[in-house]
């Protein structure tokens, strides 16, 4: 008999541990994306990335504002400061040494994506928190306003609102980029909010007896941020994106010591047949940061969406 | 199995639940409703298992939320204990709430996947005041866990982390957890393999002699119903047909549907199959935002009369004593007097519209649903 | 000779990075013309993946299926795509679970029966019209001129599990395989298509696999009934014998743990304890041993093999060490 | 050698036919000069129309347009204009004395809407009111002597006279054609103006070039050969303009041959321009860019010593070369040398941080601070890179310690009205000459106390406007350059009211082919002498 | 469906009413505005208050908007200050409504001409190396800024090979007869086959960098949704019939995986209109989407608001008529008559 027994709950054991740890909706998602080689490829471009930011203050070798090659700048002979001896990348058309310009201007630039994202994030937390909680007339309000923003085409809202300010500056540039987010993470959270509240654990904590606050916060939102936390990965790439063309259109951060690709990319054209790489250096960045989150963003919706799961 | 008092803990009378159908072109207007629940009295004496059946999207799980007040009732009241619940609302019915508890069908569905064990038990015992320190909350949960025969270590666990039966055990302890005097059951086991479902029952049913439970089980399962029940009622399209104690309803089915659905169940048991008589209904079940006029089963009715069936609905009487039936002529069918006789399928059209369209202003439904980069 | 024979069915999913699942292990059952077989047994034991096996419906990567099906006396499992897809809805139908998923959602019902018809009687559109709406008419459907411009979800839920019954019988097969054709309908509708199969199988002569987990079905349609376990056949016999006399624990188990309209009340159900997730590999001995009331040491070393009933009479295949004596029935333990 | 022949400008050389594209940065809002105030506009108007007083090709100098010859009364009021003869209108009616008087009739007897600022803000900044007397008028009437002569009178002598008769907007326009179709119906629709027939379709004109179609969808201008032209006949048979607002996208355009030349290339792109084979003409520098210095908020500014200061701490000299254009010059005077009344006997600024320091140290304005403006959105013949050069500046006057608070705004979104409402302290701007007398420069920034540099609220803002005016109303010739020099002097030494730092050269490109085009100091060329290769 | 449609049409009434009492408040709110657009630098201070004062922008922003409601009612929605100054708003937009709209169409067919049988490949070979190397490059055209793309098109295309002119619909050059405004349509309508092969030569590579967001989005929709569709119960059912593989394909996948592809395309129209505000400007064309740009850096109000109101109208209307055709294809929807 003993055998037996021992023989039994050895095989239960082993079978449950292998069991337990594959059950989990996230778990078997991150052990799915784990192995995904898009993910990994992603991540690590973003990791690289904000590592980069991070440390450029002590990665840059110069001032990024300084212009230390200006007397090699004539800007009549069309003649801006070839790499050189300690400037690999050699100078921008002021003669500031562009590989600290692009290293420091990870930071403006990864800034604005995350503050972008961040606050076109929280804004659409809010209303689609209050929209999709309280239901009703709040809900109609909320969702109208929010169609009625959806019904501008994104970059173009973007580029109204950042016209909108009189004095642009790299903050009217996260805002105008992150108003566009709002209603889509809005309408995001709310459909999966409304989902929630007919759900059969939301009808189960009322049920319960539980208070309406605690029902909103203790189930329903946990429960609404996964495909908005999916949404937000995408979202930091095209804030990326967005906010150059912004600064393409003239609407970006005028203080131009503070480097930021976008608005390094949009100076660069101006002289890009004679002097392609002031271009490609931030437009090569700009991309590959983009690109990096745009594949984790879009390897975590595949991980998450339960369809693709079989 | 249980001792049935006689005094009555849930009185329902003349419970409606009807859905508006909402169209419109600028503004929502009702065009018409589900008439999901249509007039349906009953009561549960304290200590009972009732148990309903019927087939899908005959009304019984709103039935069972209405009673509960987690839908609004379009009329009708029900007595709880003595105490009305159709004009209650906020706190007082919150704290209500307390008393009466479900059990929902889909074990997963119905427990946050967020939450872990422990916190999903404890929620309604803080929701009630219930949570009297660490230690008493504690010893409470392993109570509720060995009650439900869950081992303690459940407690940290999140609800995927368990087989289909252990969800409903963990929902069962959930609803046991702020120690209810009803518990309504909503198809507890039919999501359930046939050896989980047979756990489950046995649970419900030790359960009720231990803490002297009321239950209401909705099922669609005949046999699983009249297992675990002391009375049973047959609800068809909105309304009960019939109503009797479980083993009047099997041995003598009076209404003709319910004859029908005794005799649709299937018998693991070739003898008794070869021998058994059917009755095959046609057709299907008509909308319930188009009930048949009259008597609401008369169009797949095999013992439908030329009179009466399609003009009037027939009230629900008691034929005999505890078995209350709703047909016409329904002593005439139980002595013979009328025969069985082939009935045409109608088509049943489903004119409709479930998908309650929710961007009903402004805005481009699609731009919205659907946010592609 | 069977009309389908087969014999020692496996099939293996086979994932990158993943441990290989065999989900159907070893299953061999006949099936004659006119007669009716069941397989039966929990969710996830692998009778739908059998079914698909036969018909050739698996995926191609990922999945080795081992064995053999003879489908009068044709090898099924080596043919090519281009042969099996003629032989597929003229010679073996196959109805499906889910009426509503399995109908394809934007193509009216007529065509989705005329074009089996079309595709191997060799109709035109317009005869295999006509054709689809004598179908219709035939299992059962109301108005069936009608009814062929409506697309899926018009019908009701039991008037499209008999469309997807039409259009398995479109053009008469030889085999159908009804694969839980009733689990999503009602009780009186499936009283009806249950019916309907019947009857149909009775005037054509035609081959039924009937897979349901629902012992209650088996009892009334099945002429013999295969019990699958964790992907193995573990009990065969024809359904009174089954039923009178359930040997193997497991079926023993099952047939315990179901409520019965004609039992008396008040009878206590005896699950089956545990849950598939406790099952052993079948290399190591019985899978169902951890959850088996009645295992003994043997069960966990020995792998029980096929054979032969020995104590009960009639054609029974068992693959148990300890099978529950017939007389034990009533004695036996009460395990939650 | 096609170059060559283009320079004579002798109906033996110059290729005849072909068409020309020329890009522009945008398109023309309407073709009546007398309510232009855009470039593109101009541009095609000095195709089509010619006044009375024309400049000089490659010069701003006043020289005989449709007038052959005029002459000033004693007393500085009577103008009398011989016109040419046999001039004809494209529409076949003659060029008169009655002509050219129905002209200055019309400008003057303007109504309604048309009186807006934005409609004809040239004839109010140049003549001032019109015949409703609202304001003053600089002029009073105009007779026909004979069929070729005219006499005009002003109510006042000005220095600008004639001169300002040059500018586009003084083009002569056929009396019938403007009659015809009711040139002078301009309406005020909601923010803006709506202009009649005649302005967006039918200019008539005597010029070389005829008006032939505008493709609004294409926003291409074809003007076409005026083969009755009174004087040296166009060689191109077509002329289009094509608009092409960004500025890359003109550059690229003229590379891959889609046009044949276009107008103000970046500085920074004039190395390679010629580098790839396209001629680039250099205008002659005339305009100004300056730092202006704003008194009206921060009292320390009032103080010469920070003025001076200033101008001290900027690297003039480093910015024309590392920022401006070849040919670009640093400016000692409020406008370039060409113009009447400049010296260079003032005082010059030259870079020198320590003194600025100095200085702000002598006037207690160690802590300066104040708001430093640049414009966003803009680049102008005089600022080619407004970024690139408030940085300059930026950096030279951070080096001496002054604080700046920067501000950025668009050029239209802001910029200028701030500036002109005085709330910038230190700001970027200049200006472009319209013709050659000191007092389109001069008078334009500091005739009016009430300036943008808030010159008002120094003592010796009023009596410059004053020297302006005496300036400018100075008859004898004489006299005149000595009051302007002197003005320029103490512009520098006592004022400076603003720090002038270059002057530099607009430039246009062409192709290789394209030959004859004579580049104007004041971007007027005329495109009759143009002829272009195969 | 009707009721419906007039229902969405309502709604759109609706959006665009309150979104163009918004856009007026905001684009008053600007700072600058058409005095500066008209006067330049040579004005006055003075001049400018004249002139503000002439036009009304001293009185309150809600007088405005009235005076402005009441003249759009007669269809005068203002004259344009900086994009074609003097010319009517309404006109610029009707002008350049066929600019934009050629350019999108192509950009569109380019994206569905790529994008749809790139996607069905992709995911009938999931996995391979086309599938891998054509999910990474469709990545990469949404990473890409459209500005930038269009730049370097043009660059290598147009300046460098000289394949392609750089700027604008037409060379100047060309007698075109203009009928419709749409330039390629009039080339034809009226035979000028030279005028209506230049202005297809012109739209080419604006479309092509115009498209590469759509091709991106209907590639990767187009994939997923064939993935999910060939895993669905009634493609088994449809390989249980003996269907053969191209009815199949076409019958059963393609037309059921095209339902969101169609969706997505309406969708994608909000992106064209962004992304023609960049190719345009770079490219010269003298669409809706330069105008946009123009307008912005000019402020110039009417034209601004009658742009955006009108594209915001056009994005909903598409949108309509995506639901509506959506409904064609999709009898679930077509007979409940309902959204979704
Ligand atoms: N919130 C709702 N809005 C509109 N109709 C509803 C709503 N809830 C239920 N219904 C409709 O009311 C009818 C009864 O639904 P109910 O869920 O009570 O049926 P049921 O008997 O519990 O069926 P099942 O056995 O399938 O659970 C159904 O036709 C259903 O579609
Ligand atoms: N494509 C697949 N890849 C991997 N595993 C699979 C696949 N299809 C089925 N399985 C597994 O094979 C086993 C048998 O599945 P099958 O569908 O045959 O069960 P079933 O008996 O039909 O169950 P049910 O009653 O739920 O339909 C299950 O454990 C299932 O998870
Ligand atoms: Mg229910
Ligand atoms: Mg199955």
């Amino acid at each position: 008999m003993s055998t037996r027994t021992d023989k039994i709950d050895a095989l239960a054991e082993q079978a449950a541990r292998t069991d337990s740890a594959g059950v989990s909706v996230a778990a078997a998602a991150w052990r799915r994306l784990r192995r995904n080689p898009v993910f990994l490829f992603g991540a690590a471009i973003v990791v690289a990335f904000v590592a980069l930011a991070l440390l450029s203050p002590w990665l840059a070798p110069y001032d990024p504002g300084e212009r230390m090659l200006g007397d090699q700048v004539i800007r009549a002979r069309d003649q801006i400061p070839p790499p050189q001896e300690g400037h690999p990348l050699g100078g921008d058309q002021v003669g500031r040494d562009l590989l600290s310009r692009i290293l420091i201007g990870s930071q403006q630039t990864l800034m604005v994506g995350v503050l972008a994202t961040l606050i076109g994030f929280t804004g659409g937390l809010v209303l689609g928190t209050l929209a999709g909680a309280l239901g009703g007339w709040v809900d109609t309000v909320v969702m109208r306003a929010v169609d009625v923003m959806l019904s501008i085409p994104g970059l173009l809202l973007a580029v109204s609102i950042g016209a909108l300010f009189s004095q642009p500056n790299q903050f009217t540039v996260i805002l105008a980029v992150a108003m566009v987010q709002v209603p889509i993470f809005a309408r995001l959270l709310r459909g999966s909010m409304l989902a929630q509240r007919h759900s059969d654990h939301v009808l189960a904590a009322r049920a319960l007896g539980v208070r309406q606050r605690a029902i909103v916060f203790r189930h329903m939102l946990p429960n609404s941020l996964g495909p908005v936390i999916v949404q937000s990965t995408l979202v930091l790439a095209i804030s990326i994106i967005d906010a150059a063309a912004l600064s393409f259109l003239g609407l970006g951060n005028p203080d131009d010591r503070i480097p930021e690709w976008g608005a390094m990319l949009g100076e660069a054209q101006k002289a890009i047949d004679s002097h392609p790489h002031l271009a490609y250096w931030p437009a090569a960045c700009i991309i590959v940061v983009a690109l990096g989150f745009t594949l984790m963003g879009e390897s975590l919706r595949e991980a998450l969406d339960p369809k693709s799961r079989r | 199995m249980t001792q049935v008092t006689t005094s009555t803990l849930v009185e329902v009378e003349g419970m409606k639940v009807h859905f508006p159908i909402k169209r419109g072109v600028v503004l929502d207007k009702t065009v018409g409703y589900v008439y999901a629940v249509d007039g349906v009295d009953l009561s549960i004496r304290q200590g009972e298992t009732y148990g309903l059946v019927g087939e899908s999207g005959c009304g019984k799980s709103t039935l069972g939320r209405a009673m509960l007040k987690l839908t609004e009732p379009t009329a009708g009241k029900v007595v709880f204990d003595g105490v009305d619940l159709s004009s209650m609302k906020g706190e007082p019915l919150r704290t209500m709430r307390r008393r009466m508890q479900m059990v929902f069908q889909d074990p997963m569905s119905s427990l946050d996947p967020r939450q872990s064990v422990e916190s999903l038990l404890v929620e309604g015992m803080r929701a009630h005041g219930l949570d009297k320190g660490k230690e008493s909350t504690g010893r409470r949960l392993r109570e509720l866990l060995s009650a439900v025969g869950l081992p303690s270590t459940s407690l940290r666990k999140y609800p995927h982390e368990f087989s289909g039966g252990q969800r409903q055990r963990i929902g069962i302890a959930r609803a046991l957890s702020v120690e209810p005097d009803l518990i309504v059951a909503d198809e507890p086991v039919s999501a359930l393999d046939v050896s989980v479902q047979a756990q489950v029952i046995n649970l419900l049913e030790d359960l009720q002699t231990e803490f002297g439970l009321t239950y209401l089980v909705i099922a669609h399962d005949l046999a699983v119903v009249r297992h675990i029940s002391d009375r049973v009622g047959v609800m068809y399209l909105g309304g009960l047909v019939e109503e009797a104690n479980s083993d009047q309803i099997y041995t003598e089915p009076l209404h003709p549907y319910t004859k029908a659905l005794m005799s649709a169940v299937p018998v693991p048991d070739p003898v008794v199959e070869d021998v058994r008589e059917r009755i095959l209904l046609a057709g299907d079940l008509p909308s319930p935002a188009n009930p048949p006029t009259g008597c609401r089963f008369h169009t797949r009715c095999p013992w439908r009369q030329e009179s009466r069936c399609d003009t009037e609905r027939p009230a629900l009487r008691e034929l005999a004593p505890g078995h209350k039936v709703a047909c016409h002529w329904a002593e005439d069918i139980r002595d013979g007097r009328i025969r069985a006789h082939e009935v045409k399928p109608q088509l049943t059209q489903d004119d409709w519209d479930t998908g309650a369209d929710d961007n009903s202003l402004a805005g481009p439904a699609s731009v919205t649903e659907t946010l592609g980069p | 000779m069977a009309l389908l024979e087969v014999r020692d069915l496996s099939v293996v999913f086979k994932r990158k990075g993943e441990e290989p699942f065999t989900a159907v292990d070893g299953v061999s059952f006949d099936v004659e013309p006119g007669q009716t077989v069941g397989l039966v047994g929990e969710s996830g034991c692998g009778k739908s993946v059998t079914s698909m096996a036969i018909m050739g419906l698996l995926a191609k990567r990922g999945v080795k299926v081992s064995g053999s099906a003879k489908f009068d006396g044709t090898e099924l499992l080596t043919l090519s795509d281009k042969q099996m897809r003629d032989r597929r809805g003229q010679e073996l139908g196959m109805v499906f679970q889910d009426p509503l998923s399995s109908l394809n959602p934007v193509i009216s019902i007529g065509l989705q029966v005329a074009e089996v018809i079309e595709r191997h009687r060799g109709l035109s559109r317009k005869e295999a019209s006509v054709q689809a709406a004598e179908l219709l008419d035939k299992v059962g459907i109301p108005d069936p001129k009608r009814r062929l411009s409506e697309y899926p979800h018009q019908l009701s839920g039991g008037m499209r599990q008999r469309a997807l019954i039409a259009i398995a019988l479109a053009c008469r097969p030889r085999l159908l395989i009804a694969d839980e054709p009733t689990t999503a309908l009602d009780v009186t509708i499936q009283a009806q298509i249950l019916a309907l199969l019947a009857e149909l199988v009775k005037e054509t002569d035609t081959a039924l696999i009937m897979i349901t987990h629902d012992l209650g079905v088996v009892a009334g349609l099945c002429d013999e009934v295969n019990v699958l376990y964790g992907g193995r056949v573990v009990e065969r016999a024809g359904r009174h014998d089954l039923f009178r006399v359930p040997r193997h624990p497991y079926t023993h188990g099952l047939l315990a743990s179901i409520p019965r309209l004609d039992a008396p009340r008040g009878e206590r159900l005896s699950p089956i304890r545990g849950s598939v997730a406790d099952n052993i590999p079948w290399t190591q001995g019985c899978a169902f041993a951890p959850r088996c009331p009645n295992a003994i040491d043997t069960c966990v070393e020995v792998t029980p093999a096929m054979e032969p009933d020995p104590v009960v009479a009639g054609e029974r295949l068992l693959r148990c060490h300890n099978p529950v004596e017939p007389a034990d029935r009533v004695e036996q333990e009460i395990l939650t | 050698a096609e170059s060559e022949r283009g320079d004579d400008g002798g109906d033996a050389g110059g290729q005849t036919g072909g068409t020309m594209t020329f890009g522009t940065e945008g398109a023309p809002k309407l073709f009546d000069p007398f309510y232009a105030t855009d470039g593109p506009t101009f541009r095609t108007s000095q195709q089509i129309f010619e006044g009375l007083v024309e400049f000089k090709p490659g010069t701003a100098e006043a020289a005989p347009g449709l007038a052959e010859s005029w002459e000033n009364s004693e007393d500085g009021l009577t103008w009398t204009f011989k016109l040419r003869e046999g001039v004809k209108f494209h529409d076949g009616t003659d060029f008169n004395a009655e002509a050219a008087c129905f002209n200055f009739e019309r400008w003057y007897n303007t109504t309604g809407a048309a009186q807006s600022p934005a409609v004809t803000g040239y004839w109010q900044d140049n003549f001032g009111g019109f015949a409703d007397k609202k304001a003053p008028s600089l002029y009073e009437s105009c007779t026909v002597s004979d069929p070729t002569t005219i006499e005009v009178k002003l109510t006042r002598y000005t220095s600008k006279f004639p001169d300002i008769l040059g500018l586009p907007s003084w083009s002569m326009q056929s009396p019938t054609a403007l009659e015809k179709y009711n040139a002078n119906e301009v309406t005020q629709q909601g923010d803006s103006f709506a202009f009649p027939e005649y302005a967006t379709e039918h200019p008539t004109g005597t010029g070389p070039f005829k008006f032939e179609r505008y493709d609004e969808a294409n926003g291409t201008v074809e003007l076409v050969r005026n083969d009755d032209y009174w004087g040296e006949k166009a060689k191109l048979d077509k002329l289009i303009f094509r608009a092409i607002p960004d500025e890359t996208a003109r550059k690229q355009a003229l590379e891959a041959g889609d046009i044949d030349g276009y107008d103000l290339p970046g500085p920074a792109d004039w190395q390679d321009l010629e580098d790839q084979g396209f001629q680039l003409l250099i205008r002659p520098a005339f305009n100004i860019f300056y730092v202006g210095i704003g008194q009206k908020n921060v009292p320390q500014l009032r103080d010469l010593k920070v003025r001076q200061a200033i101008a001290h701490a900027i690297d003039r000299e480093g910015l024309v070369q590392q920022m401006l254009p070849e040919g670009a010059e640093v400016a000692e005077n409020f406008y370039p040398d060409t113009v009447f009344g400049w010296t260079d006997d003032v005082q010059s600024y030259d870079h020198d941080p320590d003194k600025a320091k100095q200085l702000l140290a002598d006037a207690g304005a160690q802590n300066l601070s104040v708001n430093f403006y640049w414009p966003t959105e803009v680049t102008r013949p005089y600022m080619p890179d407004p970024r690139a050069m408030f940085g300059f500046i930026q950096g030279n006057l951070e080096d001496v310690g002054i604080k700046l608070n920067v501000v950025s705004k668009p050029w239209n979104g802001g910029y200028l009205e701030d500036v002109d409402q005085g709330k910038a302290d230190l700001f970027l701007l200049g200006w472009n000459g319209d013709y050659n007398t000191p007092d389109n420069f001069l008078g334009n920034f500091f005739s009016d106390p009430n300036n943008r540099f808030g010159t008002g609220n120094s003592p010796w803002g009023a009596t410059l406007s004053d020297e302006l005016k005496a300036a400018d109303s100075e008859v004898d010739d004489e006299t005149r350059q000595g009051m302007y020099e002197e003005i320029n002097k103490k512009l520098k030494a006592e004022y400076l009211p603003a720090v002038p730092i270059s002057h530099s050269p607009p430039a246009l490109v062409i192709a290789e082919n394209v030959s004859g085009l004579v580049a104007s100091p004041l971007t007027d060329e005329k495109f009759n002498t143009v002829s272009i290769g195969s | 469906m009707l009721r419906y449609t007039i229902r969405r049409l309502l709604q759109l009434l609706i959006v665009v009413g309150v979104l163009s009492l918004l856009l007026f408040a905001w684009l008053r709110s600007l700072p600058g505005g058409p005095v500066s657009a008209l006067l330049g630098e040579r004005a006055t201070a003075e001049t400018r208050a004249r002139l503000t004062e002439e036009l009304g922008l001293n009185d309150p922003i809600f007088v405005q908007y009235i005076k402005f409601v009441g003249r759009a009612l007669s269809g005068d929605f203002g004259v344009s200050t900086g994009v074609q100054p003097g010319d009517p708003a309404l006109d610029i937009f009707l002008q350049r409504l066929p600019a934009t709209l050629e350019l999108s169409i192509l950009a569109i067919i380019i994206a569905i001409a790529i994008g749809i049988p790139l996607g069905y490949l992709a995911a009938r070979r999931r996995g391979s190396v086309l599938d891998n190397l054509s999910v990474v490059s469709s990545l990469i055209g949404v990473a890409v800024p459209v500005f930038f793309l269009a730049f370097l098109l043009k660059q290598v295309f147009a300046v460098d090979l000289g394949w392609f002119p750089t700027a604008g619909r037409q060379e100047g050059g060309i007698d075109a007869t203009r009928v419709t405004g749409f330039f390629v349509l009039d080339g034809i309508l009226t035979q000028e086959w030279d005028a209506a092969w230049d202005a297809f030569v012109h739209l080419i590579l604006p479309a092509v960098a115009l498209a590469s967001i759509p091709f991106s989005v209907v590639f990767r929709i187009t994939r997923a949704s064939v993935l999910d569709v060939v895993d669905e119960d009634y493609i088994r059912t449809a390989e249980s019939k003996g269907l053969t593989t191209p009815v199949i394909r076409r019958r059963h996948v393609l037309r059921n995986a095209m339902l969101p592809v169609v969706t997505t395309i309406g969708l994608q129209t909000g992106a064209l209109l962004a992304g023609a505000v960049l190719t345009e400007t770079v490219f010269a064309f003298p669409g809706i989407g330069q105008a946009l740009a123009i307008g912005f850096e000019r402020r110039d109000y009417p034209v601004l608001l009658l742009l955006i109101l009108c594209s915001a109208g056009v994005f909903v209307l598409i949108n309509l008529l995506v639901d509506l055709s959506y409904a064609l294809i999709d009898p679930r929807i077509r007979t409940r008559g309902g959204g979704h």
